[in-house]
């Protein structure tokens, strides 16, 4: 199953897309955040808390002068251990409330050459986790894509836990844990295990290891390995990449425009963020998923349906800067088309194919129905039954499976159940037709499929004249209008100086050229 | 004691989903009916996920909520037929050694019933899911005798064949009429004095052991019933009817 | 949409088909059974019932010498009017009871006048009925195929009309009354309007009347003509025909040897009967639906797929003879894939489409899958949906909805509503897929349906060999082995004598060859 | 007296369709005991159409069964809120001729809460389901506050916009986040001596009428609610309150 779409547009387009993205990545080389800032101290050995419950790395970084914030926490640091001789958690400790210019004598050759062993450390964790991942991968391999994907989200751990074994048990291959939904607007990362979330249970790095512990043990006994993944998203972006990595979870949720557009926060902010972020992901061998579902749940699935190529095309060309090759690039999509749409079907198939024929490498993830999910559950079953066959058509690599009870509550371990059976029955019976079908040429999908090629590119070209920036605070985007200096977080932005430092950065740089295609 | 409740995300939420029809117009008072009749049968939490018109004069709503009621797994009798998982040849040995000769079984889907599939996976050489029929056995000698057989004509079969094993199915339910014919077929045999001699087995979709007794029988198989669990529970019973 | 197939093996298969059935015309020209003669004095207008509620017909044939019946009952009854001058109820309840002499006298040439004005009442009240569907038809237009077909079979004939009007309202094209479980054993048709049956309801004449006039007003307020059909098979078969044609009806279940293997009558028996029946439904414009899915209810799918089409040439071939055109032949053929097939929806597509393609002007009857459906009613709900695919995929016509509560009990109001939805669902959203796609060449699904129209070609080049009688009585089809003068109602067939009447096959004859393709 | 039960095939059958996951191993004892837990429930004509394994320790049913329960539909309060359906005009020129100045409405999906698209169905010119958003009317000034909006945030603006109408909106309600939020925002409304002269409004697909009351609001509106229908409830009550 081929559709024939114009190679030169696609071409073009990546071509726009390098051309937004060129001045962005100017912006974010220059800058940096305090959520970068504390996901360098935590890579670093800086965990735990301080008074109040508040992260350490939140009160090292508050700690920090303006100045010295500039110059990036891991000097400070640095000095810090260079003049004491402490171990990292302890020297932050030390930090926090402390003289604004203690430390201030130690030459920074010296801060660094502290640090050093501690970066080496760090980036050797990163390095450990993702062989360790291979290995799994390798004695306890998956099954064939599209990789199940289910969400749990009681927001207590340990029921989520046990909805997760379950899940596995049923034939999930992906299980990820839903976040609260305050969660992403906290500029910190709470710690302990947690049982009181709403609509979903909080990312703190004790819960992410019990979820590990959890499936590394059904991995075993099932014979598969089964995955993992949470959300680096919102104002800990870099930091919960950071403890990702460390966890060994497999996955994240990261896009580059998702906080901006979705949850109002500073565009800068978010741009330096994810870059950061990304070149964590890039090392640690986590794929990241985008998120250009999001476009299609509050507007309509057809007419949004470019605004979602282009915001691939752009999340694509921010990811290889990051570092991250192809099959690390899980670009997001979703069946939200209108069920009452005749040939909806046939949008949906075209809009699938497209992204699998323009992304050949990339773990594409396709999202489920939810916007035209109601309380009748029957007819929500029918609706994933469409997506899901959508799905094993065009060859999609990462399949959240839909819930018939999507428009009720988050899952309930039975609705689990029934989704993963929908799944099942759904690509196994329908396991190769996409490999037996043809669509006739001029037809109404191989028509849609080049009208949503034509539209994307169009969206590139304009935005590219505009200006990023520019773009999204004109509405570009989404419907929404984001001002440059708006939204939450803009506060924890900064320039860096001539001093500026950030250890990982460099550290993770030869990773890149090599991996990126 | 170990009191068990329905599990939604929870431990002991208590969540079930529940659906039906109201012959009543739809309008937002019809969802407010449906709560309420929920309500009244004794859940709370009760959310109408989903009301909506069917037809004139009718309406469907899909429902969640929590129930109250719980269940002491630890008191549940084993509904189990088979006291033990034996092979056909450990029943055939079971039969040779105990009762001495073959045991007859006699099989027939009763009443106006024409669904023979069951009870000729019970019966037929082939067997079910892997397990053999009791045609395979060495010592069970069977008729099937088919489909749509009166409880009449199937009585006299058992008095002229001299039957041990009498196995009914009824596959149609509607309107009690499985009952009435699995009734019908106990106090006829009953009548014609043949109750003591024989065992008296009932099966079908909605069988389970419990039912059958209520009705008289002496086992009744379900959902999922492989022939191997019939041939056991047969053999068993006969070989200790001569133990005694 | 086209599979490459083998139009000479086409070609052939018809022309076996002829061959198979040559000698059964043969017979059935030379025979005539119980029910035929009833049939026929029900169109005369012998209604109602005597003593003990027998219908009148029967003890009118009953009363008939052997010798009498050879000659038709229709002479009789017309030298009893030809002498008395009685309404033909009336002469046949002189009849009843009278001597085995008694109207002997009558010139058959008297008896014959006698009746030719009654004759022809009987089939302008048939051709009447079919001008009124016409002229409803085209007033009140079908919404386009596939016709979404539901049953109703509460028992009860006043909820089964309930059932029916909201089936109406919620999209249903066709409404089927679903007999009772024993009826098709009774060797008379049963009077009035029931409300006691088991597994469905009792066909009588008045419950027909009673579900007609209830969709006749739910047509005239959906502007959308809604069709009522039941079943022309057991014991009674051209009896039920008759009472179809005059209530109008607009479809019957009508096998040329259903009853034969799935019920155990006599072969002789559904031979002749098919025949009058299916000349009866030929004037009367009623769309025969043949039961080829009961291959497939006990027997596997993918094994039984060439019986299935065998029969649907045989069942063709017979058609044409008792004078049915395509437009009016619904043949079977059932979605009983195993749910756990891997590719076993591209099996089913394979299947239907080489149906469609074979068949041509037929209105395709299309079964849903019952026999892989059990108590999980969502799973059953889904397989439900890639039936519907199927169906709309490849356009078949009649399309029997399936019921997601299928293993538990005879539909509920509400279960049907469900199906309706999945239906309209699933066929709108994917109204033109199967203009949009074509098939690989050499592919699983064009490769599976040469394989099984090669199977039939071998199946019915087999029975062509053996004769048709004596391969039923050798276990060719269904697996079930019937001898020609063994099963249900063999004593009701007799061999015509030489003054043999039936004066509707001579009434419907011309329209025969005018109306076969 | 009106009382309906649910419909199976045959008026008053009773007949319901229920699912549930049971946190135990999948067994025959498991079917029994779905049997005898929905039997506890209250239901006759228990059958278990469906139970199987779909985890280690779970197991999940679909049940059928007869309820005696019925409700009384003709004691149905009707829960809407709206007394008549008013149009855009009509409800404008209401306000003008009976309150002499334009509502001041504001909106906000209260909490951590980020759903929007409800709140701005409601509000936005657009509207929702071809009916115009209150921005569309010309006698409502409407403040549309957005997603994430604290109790405190909301309060503070009622006072210092002097507003009239009070729309909060509650899309998750895990764990009873949209009761916890709601109550909140009410209690402190109330504790900042505002409740007088504001009308509140609770909307979002769980909430009804009746519960929006028992939560001490004016008026609570659910599923498939349309801008007009909120309008019209909120011009009739000002146009009450100047009558009195
Ligand atoms: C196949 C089938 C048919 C075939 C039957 C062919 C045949 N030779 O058996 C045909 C097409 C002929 C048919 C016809 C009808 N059928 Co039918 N049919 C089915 C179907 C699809 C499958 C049944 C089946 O074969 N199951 C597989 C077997 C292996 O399972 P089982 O019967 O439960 O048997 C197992 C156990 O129960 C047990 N068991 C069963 N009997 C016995 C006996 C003993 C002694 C023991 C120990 C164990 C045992 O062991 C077996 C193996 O585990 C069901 C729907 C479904 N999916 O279940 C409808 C269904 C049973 N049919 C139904 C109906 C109504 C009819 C008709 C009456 C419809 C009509 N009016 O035309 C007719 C009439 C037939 C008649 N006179 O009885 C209804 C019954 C409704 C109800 N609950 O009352 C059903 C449920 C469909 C529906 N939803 O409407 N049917
Ligand atoms: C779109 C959507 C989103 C979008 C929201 C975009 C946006 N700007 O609103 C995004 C993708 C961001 C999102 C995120 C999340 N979502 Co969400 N989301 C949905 C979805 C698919 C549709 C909701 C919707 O837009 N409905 C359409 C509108 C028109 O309907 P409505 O909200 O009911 O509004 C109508 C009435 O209720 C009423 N109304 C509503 N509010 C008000 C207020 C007043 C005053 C009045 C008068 C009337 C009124 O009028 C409206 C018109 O009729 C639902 C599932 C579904 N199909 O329902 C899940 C759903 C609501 N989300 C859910 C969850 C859990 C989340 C997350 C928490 C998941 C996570 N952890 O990441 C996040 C967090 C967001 C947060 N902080 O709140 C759950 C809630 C579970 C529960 N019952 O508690 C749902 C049910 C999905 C699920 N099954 O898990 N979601
Ligand atoms: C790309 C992406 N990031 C993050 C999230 C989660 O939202 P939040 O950041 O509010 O937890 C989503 C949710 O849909 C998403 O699509
Ligand atoms: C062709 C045909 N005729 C008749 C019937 C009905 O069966 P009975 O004749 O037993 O009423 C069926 C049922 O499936 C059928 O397929």
């Amino acid at each position: 199953m081929e559709l024939r779409i114009d190679s030169g547009v696609v071409a073009d387009s990546r071509r726009m897309a390098a051309a937004i993205v060129d001045p962005v990545s100017a912006f974010i080389a220059r800058h940096s955040t305090v959520s970068v800032e504390r996901a360098v101290l935590r890579l670093l050995g800086v965990g735990g808390t301080g008074g109040d419950d508040v992260p350490l790395a939140n009160l090292v970084v508050e700690s920090l002068s303006r100045r010295d914030l500039a110059a990036g926490a891991a000097l400070r640091l640095g000095a810090a251990i260079a003049e004491t001789g402490a171990e990292p958690e302890a020297a932050a400790r030390l930090l926090v409330g402390q003289a604004e210019d203690a430390f201030e004598g130690v030459p920074e050759e010296a801060a660094r050459a502290a640090l050093a062993p501690h970066v080496e450390r760090g980036v050797a964790r990163i390095a450990g986790r993702r062989t360790e991942r291979d290995a799994l991968l390798a004695r306890l391999p998956q099954t064939a894509p599209p990789l199940l994907y289910v969400i749990v989200a009681s927001g207590n751990i340990f029921e989520d836990r046990t909805a997760a074994v379950a899940a596995a048990e049923a034939g999930a291959q992906i299980i990820a844990v839903i976040r609260s939904t305050g969660q992403s607007l906290l500029d910190f990362v709470p710690e302990g295990s947690t049982t009181e979330g709403f609509g979903g249970t909080y990312a703190t790095q004790a819960n992410f290891r019990i979820m590990r512990e959890a499936l590394d043990e059904v991995s075993e006994r099932l014979g598969r390995y089964v995955m993992l993944t949470n959300y680096a998203s919102g104002l800990c972006m870099p930091e919960i990449a950071a403890l990702a990595a460390v966890e060994r979870l497999d996955m994240l949720l990261n896009d580059s425009m998702y906080g901006i557009l979705f949850r109002d926060i500073n565009m800068k902010r978010t741009f330096v963020d994810q870059h950061f972020s990304r070149m964590l992901n890039a090392r640690a061998g986590i794929i990241i998923n985008t998120g250009e579902d999001n476009y299609l749940t509050t507007a309509d699935a057809v007419e949004q349906a470019p605004a979602v190529l282009a915001s691939q095309f752009i999340n694509e060309e921010f990811a290889h800067r990051a570092g991250l090759p192809d099959a690390q690039i899980g670009l997001g999509d979703a069946y939200e088309i209108d069920p009452g749409l005749e040939d909806g079907f046939l949008f949906a198939l075209a809009q699938a194919q497209l992204a699998r024929q323009i992304f050949p490498q990339a773990p594409l993830k396709y999202m489920p129905p939810t916007k035209h999910m109601t309380g009748d559950i029957f007819k929500g079953h029918l609706i994933d039954a469409l997506f899901n066959l959508t799905s094993v058509t065009t060859k999609q690599t990462i399949h959240l499976c839909g819930m018939l009870t999507e428009a009720i509550h988050t899952p309930f371990l039975g609705d689990r159940a029934l989704a993963l059976e929908n799944a099942r029955y759904v690509m196994n019976t329908a396991r190769h037709l996409g490999d037996e079908i043809e669509f006739r040429s001029g037809g109404i999908v191989e028509r849609r499929a080049q009208e949503v090629l034509r539209g994307a590119h169009a969206v590139l070209e304009r935005v590219a004249q505009r200006g990023l920036m520019e773009s999204i605070a004109a509405g570009d985007f989404a419907d929404v209008k984001r001002s440059p200096d708006g939204g939450r977080g803009f506060d924890g932005v900064f320039e860096r100086d001539a001093r500026y430092w950030n250890p990982f950065e460099e550290a993770l740089q030869p990773a890149l050229s090599g991996a990126a295609r | 004691m170990n009191p068990v409740k329905p599990y939604g995300d929870t431990l002991d939420d208590g969540k079930v989903q529940l659906s039906f029809t109201l012959p009543i117009e739809w309008s937002e008072a019809a969802d407010e009916a449906a709560r309420q009749l929920v309500a009244a049968m004794g859940f709370n939490d009760v959310a109408v996920a989903e009301g909506r018109r069917i037809a004139g004069g009718f309406s469907f709503f899909v429902v969640y909520a929590s129930t109250p009621a719980a269940v002491d797994v630890d008191a549940i009798v084993a509904p189990s037929h088979a006291g033990s998982a034996l092979s056909m040849d450990e029943i055939d040995a079971l039969i040779r050694e105990r009762v001495g000769r073959k045991l007859r079984v006699a099989g027939a889907c009763i009443g106006t019933d024409a669904h023979t599939v069951g009870i000729d996976a019970i019966l037929n050489m082939k067997g079910y899911k892997g397990d053999y029929g009791l045609e395979r056995y060495k010592e069970f000698e069977v008729f099937n005798l088919g489909s749509q057989i009166s409880v009449e004509r199937l009585t006299e079969f058992v008095r002229e064949e001299a039957i041990d094993a009498v196995l009914a199915s009824q596959v149609v339910t509607q309107k009690g009429s499985d009952i009435a014919n699995f009734t019908a077929l106990a106090e006829l045999i009953e009548a014609e004095g043949l109750r003591e001699r024989v065992l008296l087995i009932a099966g079908g979709p909605r069988m389970t052991n419990l039912l059958a007794a209520e009705l008289g029988y002496d086992a009744g198989f379900g959902r999922g019933t492989v022939p191997s669990d019939v041939a056991a529970f047969v053999a068993q019973r006969f070989a200790e009817r001569v133990a005694v």
